[in-house]
């Protein structure tokens, strides 16, 4: 199909996410899912919890995923791959990949201790987490990736949320794990080069995907690769690399855009006070400060 | 006959999510230059490589309006879905 | 007792649509119920309420499948098929739309209502120019066709439930009250 | 004052009057209502509690827990795989003998997934040491989890209060919110207890080889809450006008053939059994509101005068059974009593039982000399 | 080869003798030394299993799970608040059909803590679709959990062996521990079941409307697992001459009086019964090997010519009672069964249950013409 | 009491501990305790998880420590003392302190989710960890505190643990949390100094307490205060504190000895290999740069 | 009469647990310079200020040696317990 | 039917003892049980263990009230107050201690055996100098004083459960046996 090979970047072609999936207009849930899975192709298992993912990878009799899938408890995503990699460890079966696919409220909250079991034993396992900053599948709860700022169905406007989104990248880093990277569905290129970097090693790697979700942060679905890229744009969001939980590698910086291009274009930032604004950019000063640090 | 228990075997592509769609892209094939964006940024994989060009299958489309958006030469219009 | 089943899709409110029209029977002394189809709702994807009006105790706890009434929120959804299964002879769909009734054939003799709910909305800035939010404009449609609850109930309980623009929603329903064909 | 509200609303409205000062919750459908709401409330100031955003029900379980040896009224919701996953902790909660107060909103319990109402949750809670009472209304939710505040803080065990998903909890119907000083005068402050105090320093919860004696205390208690069960439902009756008992019989005085079932589930039942009454049969319907601790001498009381029985369970014990009906079948061995008991499994996964299955579990009944196998509805082809 | 060992190490002896291929445990007392001594093997390679050093029970069991569902054969052991800690993990590994065997060592629940022998741990997970065994002896551990294994995979539904806490898990005696070619003859390596496949991709455990339609084909299963444990319990006494049935009378044929428990206690029993028998009095014992499924037509059979039963449970269900009693008494009702069933609550917290509690409970029984409420034994002052 | 005016360092006299404790001969864990109380006064509610501290405050009806105590769930330390603290608040009761009290095993592994939620809410607890290095009330298991090369019942010898140590201490600073400290009860003055100024701060505190143990790490009970000053002399448990997850102060450097008179004493480590000492030196190199780097 | 439930009121002073130790601590007041380490790190608060000099109660004392070990004067001596 | 009581201290291996024992009675065809009294085992205090032997199986799973034998592994637990209670008067008390059996006194008549195991496993380099590991050898002198075991059988369950040192292990109970007072 020469039409193809005049795509600006080479991907993998195969789709292993099926049309007819059930998430809704615009998720980047489901792009996060695409990417990812071109990146690791077909001989991978995944295991997935309860979340819009566990929705969207279909209901029985139906399946939109064309990997095998196991669904698991909320807490476990971690572990369970663990379980998995050691299954066919102990059978002797090779060369497949361990995906182990979780939200942000899986991950930075009730499977956080899971998997930082995994990480501390540093399984052979791929782990990623799509990052859309709450809990979407129960009707949009602030988790603890919920930014402040941000109105959730738990932090209801005017309050919303006061405390800051956890740091979970600094976290897995203290775990000093052989990869851990940001990514964003705003850039597929970049996301898929990294999973394909993280397959080239063993042990326990991570990636966050940066995930915008239309329902849940009150925007028009059209915008959510716009809403993606700016937020790497603005530095809400930024890319970079982690192995071995001390060599950094950071994007190359983009366009800084202020951040207030990013705020303004989601419902859930409507009750943004000044002094969030001012905390933020403090904040994000900060983050840059230390990741230039570390990346030395 | 049901397997032991809840063990999905069919994929889902029997669900016609085009259903859904309130609003319709369409495609140039004039202005396009097979840069192949759309196809890239559709979350429902409704737009398809097919020869030499891209098509986006109404059978799926959800009408979210991203490839639209996101086209960089403005080949994809959206028009509101008529049944 | 009255049972109505409402059609919409992910978005157009017809959950709320159900509680609201309950609580306008509720205004006049009626027992209600109103739920909705269960099941995650994604915008554009078809979804379905129910609401029950009677003048005794509702104790019936099982699903609705013989409704005497049927609010369709989109026009598209009538070409769905067995959209008015169950749905007694003889008996009430009303529909969003802007063709009028005769422009609707459906397998069994049912009594059709039309009204152009979307442009109606758009006057009042209910919902986006792009998706109008119909959900409190069709039952002042539904009040008039089926003449079981008074608009003044409808309006009442449209003020109250209304998120944002009561009155807005309340004007709205009384015209569409108005404007309705059968 | 009377509104048109949700059960789960129903349920945040109760924990408002209730005046909770601690709650620890974590959302999950069909409970997510209520946390929103609740956290609406703490947000707002309308309820001067402190809502602790939990990381896991484990978590918020935990936080009720500690925070109820601290001496705050305390509250929290979940649902199935939350209830599941606070197991551990409900065993704390009653051997540490804490007045904590839950809602349960039924939901069937993974694997497979499936969101909808199914009693199992919580019946699979039934040996944690917490009453339990199953709702079938808005306006019994709300009745309940006032007057568990009351029984839990004069008993000293935690209470869980159940509801159904969807079916009752996302059901909006006409629910009479008591004014706040009428439920004020229900439910006071709570009396004083032994708690943590660095001026009285106590340890709660140690290591103990009286293990089988504080067993037998929350045996007794147990005993005991049955009669403050009973007493403050007539209290409560005696301010609001709204009594429910520990069972609810419907034409069970001159029946031959008596339903029983929790929940929902119950006024269906009531609906059928006039049918059938207006054709001559003499159709009762007993439904089970406190399940824990559970009333056997009621229930033999209320079979008494019956030829049969028809236990319809919406959950289910595998490798044993329908749970209502062995613990009824448990509560009658031995009294004498000649009841035929016939045991139906319906309404799992939030399957809808129809006034259909309900007329057809009468027919069986009726027509079978004597109770065989448990019989399974409305399975799906 | 007859050894002298502790029914912990008889576990580990077992579960080498199956080659599991996963194990995933975390260490609790008084299960600890099973931890230990399965790490040990696996290290030194006399096991070729993979050992995952969890960080908490909850994940052990759903290591084990997804092992499981990738194909494996796996082991876990846990014990009171781990096991209490899996609940949630529990009803997925039987949701999802896998046939993981566990062994728990009983121990009480807190709060209060207590570290002792108490069936309420196990008994608590009654509805989470598990068999339960439960064991008297090391020699019975070890031969349980080799079938086990079987019946797990030929039914396709976990399995959990229960030992009692120091009592048994501590206790050195003379336990058998076969060929290994002989094991392997017994219990082949699992027969193919579907599992994680990238040639045949499936999804495991999804949400659906057939819920209903699956614990249907549990229940069934449940039903058929009696037949099955029968038949492997046979085939094992012809390759290794012992055998356990899924309840052991001892002396139940012409009893008047017949003790019902499980575990240990049964022993003392038995040796007590003996010295009534020699009084002339008819007493009899009666084990409780298989409690999930329960075995209730087998409990009416063995129970047909007895006029008194007394149960005897290390165990309970706050609100409830006993739990053996209740199952027992609901397996009674409706079976034409006149036999008088008291109620005794013993042991709990690992209080020794001497000769004299249960000649005690023998007078008791023997004294009342009709059961009243349940006794409890050895309450201290 | 003027003799005691001797005393070189000023310390509360008051013992919140009892005598008559079941801890065994020479335990660093009782330290630990007598010390954090020391320095936070009668005026402190703990919570205890099962650990030896567990046993050691006691069995009904006796209790070793003089400040009310809740037994709870092993993975539920930080959330019941936030627990505790969201009570007095509702309460309006002031001006009391809520300790979290846990072994390794309960910070590092089943309870570190409960921690990091209470870390991200910020609650306003102290959290002191008291580390043996392993679980010692079951009998000397692994946890994931117990460092490479150590003996247990669950990494049993020749083969022992290959795995680091967690660096608890990094994930919390992740956490970015008014408070962290490390300490030693080799150095008493140092903790009960760091006890107090962690008692001056609102919110989630952290500290960590190198607490040895005669019985789990085999060696001779006299040892205890001796072991505890080389880790620190060796840089094996580095001193020091990190304010609002950035600004780290090192307690002066002691005098640096060499692994070996670390490791030398203790039966767990008779299996130590050359290798692992090389990893050793290595990683406590890179730490010291790591912990250098931030401190300047 | 119990509690409740397992609520502790009682200090553990009753459990003496001298009865442990199978070594002696003996702490030699002359050479003693009052600098109250012993104090400081007895695991078992055995080691007591009494007026100006440091007393050890036998009661308690496990014989851990600690107090010996990290005395800066040699002034306690650990003997054989005889019984 | 033949119950023992160990006395002993944490560390000092009462538990292993009474599982020696009870191996050693195997060895001649006895059905056996060894249990400990159940607690956390800390250096220095007190701690009970048991051991059972008889000819016909064993079904008893309750305690040990009233022994056979008492077995003390550290002479100055026998001033403990009730360190006899249950023994059956005259049965043995076998205690490591280096005073002669006379110099005893207990409550009734019993039979009492002692022996300086404390030397003699210094002797054969068992334990520390300062904390000697008895346990096995004591087992020697219960072997001659209540003539229920062989010292063949206990010398060879001894090599068998001997973590390290088999043969001297064994030796020191040969010695013990031979240098056994009463
Ligand atoms: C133990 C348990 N608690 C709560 C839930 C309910 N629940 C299901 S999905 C979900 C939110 C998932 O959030 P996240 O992981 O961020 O995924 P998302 O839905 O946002 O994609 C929750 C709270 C559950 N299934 N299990
Ligand atoms: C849920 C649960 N799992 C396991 C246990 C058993 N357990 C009690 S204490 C303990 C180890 C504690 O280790 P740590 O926290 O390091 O304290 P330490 O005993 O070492 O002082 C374990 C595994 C438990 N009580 N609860
Ligand atoms: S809620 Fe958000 S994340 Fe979930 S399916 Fe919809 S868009 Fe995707
Ligand atoms: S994005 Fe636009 S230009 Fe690129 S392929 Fe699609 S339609 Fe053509
Ligand atoms: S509108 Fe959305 S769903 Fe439709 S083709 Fe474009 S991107 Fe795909
Ligand atoms: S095992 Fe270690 S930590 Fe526990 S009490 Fe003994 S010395 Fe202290
Ligand atoms: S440590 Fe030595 S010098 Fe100091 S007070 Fe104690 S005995 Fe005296
Ligand atoms: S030996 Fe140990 S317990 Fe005794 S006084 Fe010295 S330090 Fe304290
Ligand atoms: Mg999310
Ligand atoms: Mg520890």
């Amino acid at each position: 199909m020469d039409g193809i090979a005049q795509i600006k970047f080479p991907v993998e072609q195969e789709e292993l996410v099926c049309p007819g999936h059930t998430a809704c207009p615009g998720c980047g849930a489901v792009l996060a899912m695409k990417y990812v899975l071109k990146g690791l192709g077909p001989r991978t298992m995944a295991v997935i919890p309860p979340a819009c993912a566990g929705v969207i990878s279909g209901g029985f009799p139906f399946m939109a995923l064309k990997i095998p899938v196991l669904r698991i408890p909320f807490e476990s995503t971690a572990i369970t791959a663990s379980g998995i990699r050691a299954a066919l460890d102990a059978m002797g079966k090779k060369d497949i990949h361990v995906l182990a696919w979780a939200g942000d409220g899986a991950t930075f909250d009730i499977g956080l201790q899971a998997l930082s079991g995994a990480a501390e034993r540093n399984d052979d396992i791929i782990y990623v987490c799509y990052d859309n900053e709450g809990y979407m599948n129960t009707g949009i709860q602030r988790s603890s990736a919920t930014p402040e700022g941000a109105w959730t169905t738990t932090t209801p406007a005017p309050y919303v949320k006061d405390t800051p989104k956890k740091d979970i990248v600094r976290i897995m880093a203290a775990h000093k794990i052989p990869y851990i990277a940001t990514a964003s569905i705003g850039y597929p290129a970049d996301l898929i080069k990294k999973v394909n970097k993280a397959k080239e090693k063993k042990g326990t790697r991570f990636i966050l995907v940066f995930s915008p979700c239309p329902t849940g942060w009150r925007y028009s679905s059209e915008m959510t690769i716009r809403i993606a890229r700016l937020a790497v744009q603005t530095d809400l969001f930024p890319l970079y690399e982690i192995e071995d939980g001390e060599n950094y590698t950071l994007n190359p910086r983009r366009s800084a855009k202020p951040v207030r291009d990013y705020f303004k274009l989601q419902g859930r930032f409507r009750n943004l006070k000044e002094d969030n604004l001012k905390r933020f950019e403090e904040m994000l000063r900060k983050e840059r400060d230390y990741l230039n640090r570390m990346a030395g | 006959m049901l397997p032991i228990t809840a063990i999905s075997f069919i994929t889902t592509e029997g669900n016609e999510t085009g259903e859904w769609r309130s609003q319709r892209p369409v495609l140039d094939q004039e202005k396009c230059n097979r840069c192949g964006l759309c196809w890239m940024y559709c979350p429902d994989n409704a737009v398809r490589p097919a020869g030499d060009v891209f098509e986006i299958s109404y059978t799926y489309c959800k009408g979210c309006g991203i490839c639209a958006q996101e086209c960089p030469k403005g080949a994809i219009l959206i028009v509101k879905e008529e049944r | 007792m009255y049972e109505i089943r409402f059609h919409g899709r992910g978005g157009q409110g017809a959950v709320v649509a159900s509680i609201v029209l309950a609580s306008a029977f509720f205004k006049e002394g009626k027992f209600v119920q109103a739920f909705p189809s269960f099941g995650a709702e994604r915008r554009g994807a078809p979804v379905l309420a129910y609401t029950r009006a009677d003048d005794s105790e509702i104790r019936e706890r099982f699903g609705i499948y013989a409704p005497d009434c049927l609010i369709v929120l989109d026009s598209s959804l009538t070409r769905r098929k067995g959209i008015t299964s169950g749905l007694k002879e003889g008996h009430w769909i009303v529909i969003n739309s802007d063709s009028r009734p005769v422009d609707y054939r459906f397998p069994g003799d049912f009594r059709v209502a039309t009204l152009d709910a979307n442009s109606i909305a758009r006057k009042y800035g209910l919902g986006s120019a792009s998706v109008p939010i119909v959900n409190t404009t069709i039952l002042g449609a539904f009040s008039r066709a089926t003449q079981t609850v008074s608009i003044d109930s409808v309006m009442a309980a449209v003020k109250e439930y209304a998120p944002s623009k009561p009155e807005e929603n309340a004007k709205a329903a009384l015209e569409a009250f108005q404007a309705v064909q059968f | 004052m009377k509104k048109v509200i949700s059960a789960n609303q129903s349920v945040s409205y109760a924990v408002r009057a209730a005046k909770a000062q601690v709650i620890a919750a974590y959302p999950i459908t069909p409970q997510s209502s209520i946390v929103e709401m609740l956290s609406g409330f703490c947000a707002s100031g309308e309820l001067n509690a402190r809502f602790i955003n939990v990381e896991s029900e484990h978590s918020a379980m935990a936080a009720c827990m500690s925070a109820s040896v601290a001496g705050a009224r305390t509250f929290t919701a979940t649902s199935s795989q939350g209830l599941a996953l606070m197991h551990e902790v409900l065993h704390y909660a009653s051997g540490l003998r804490l007045p904590i107060v839950m809602a349960n909103v039924n939901r069937a319990l993974a694997s497979p997934f499936n969101l909808k109402a199914d009693l199992s949750d919580s019946l699979s809670q039934r040996d944690t040491g917490w009453l339990q009472f199953y709702c079938e209304s808005g306006q019994e939710v709300f009745d309940t989890i006032i007057q568990s505040y009351r029984i839990a803080e004069q008993l000293l065990l935690p209470v869980m209060v159940n509801l159904e998903g969807f079916i009752l909890s996302h059901t909006y119907e006409i629910v009479d919110v008591p004014e706040q000083r009428d439920v004020d005068r229900f439910l006071p402050p709570a009396p004083p207890r032994e708690s943590l105090d660095v001026d009285n320093p106590a340890m709660f919860g140690s290591t103990t080889d009286y293990y089988i004696n504080f067993r037998y205390k929350m045996h007794a208690d147990m005993e005991r809450a049955k009669v403050l069960c009973r007493e403050s439902d007539a209290e409560f009756k005696g301010m609001f006008g709204r009594e429910y008992g520990l069972l609810c019989p419907y034409r069970c005085e001159d029946a031959d053939l008596i339903l029983i079932t929790a929940g929902t589930i119950a006024g269906s039942c009531r609906v059928v059994a006039d049918r059938y009454r207006t054709k001559g049969l003499k159709v009762g319907v007993l439904r089970i509101r406190l399940f824990r601790p559970f009333p056997a001498e009621l229930i033999r009381a209320a079979l008494r005068g019956a030829r049969k029985a028809a236990v319809i369970d919406r959950d289910f014990s595998p490798g044993c059974g329908g749970i209502f009906a062995q613990e009824i079948k448990a509560a009658l061995q031995g009294s004498g009593s000649e009841v035929l008991v016939f045991e139906f499994i319906a309404g799992l996964g939030g399957k809808d039982v129809t006034d259909t299955d309900i007329g057809q579990i009468i027919e069986h009944t009726i027509n079978m000399s004597k109770p065989g196998e448990s019989a399974w509805m409305g399975l799906l082809r």
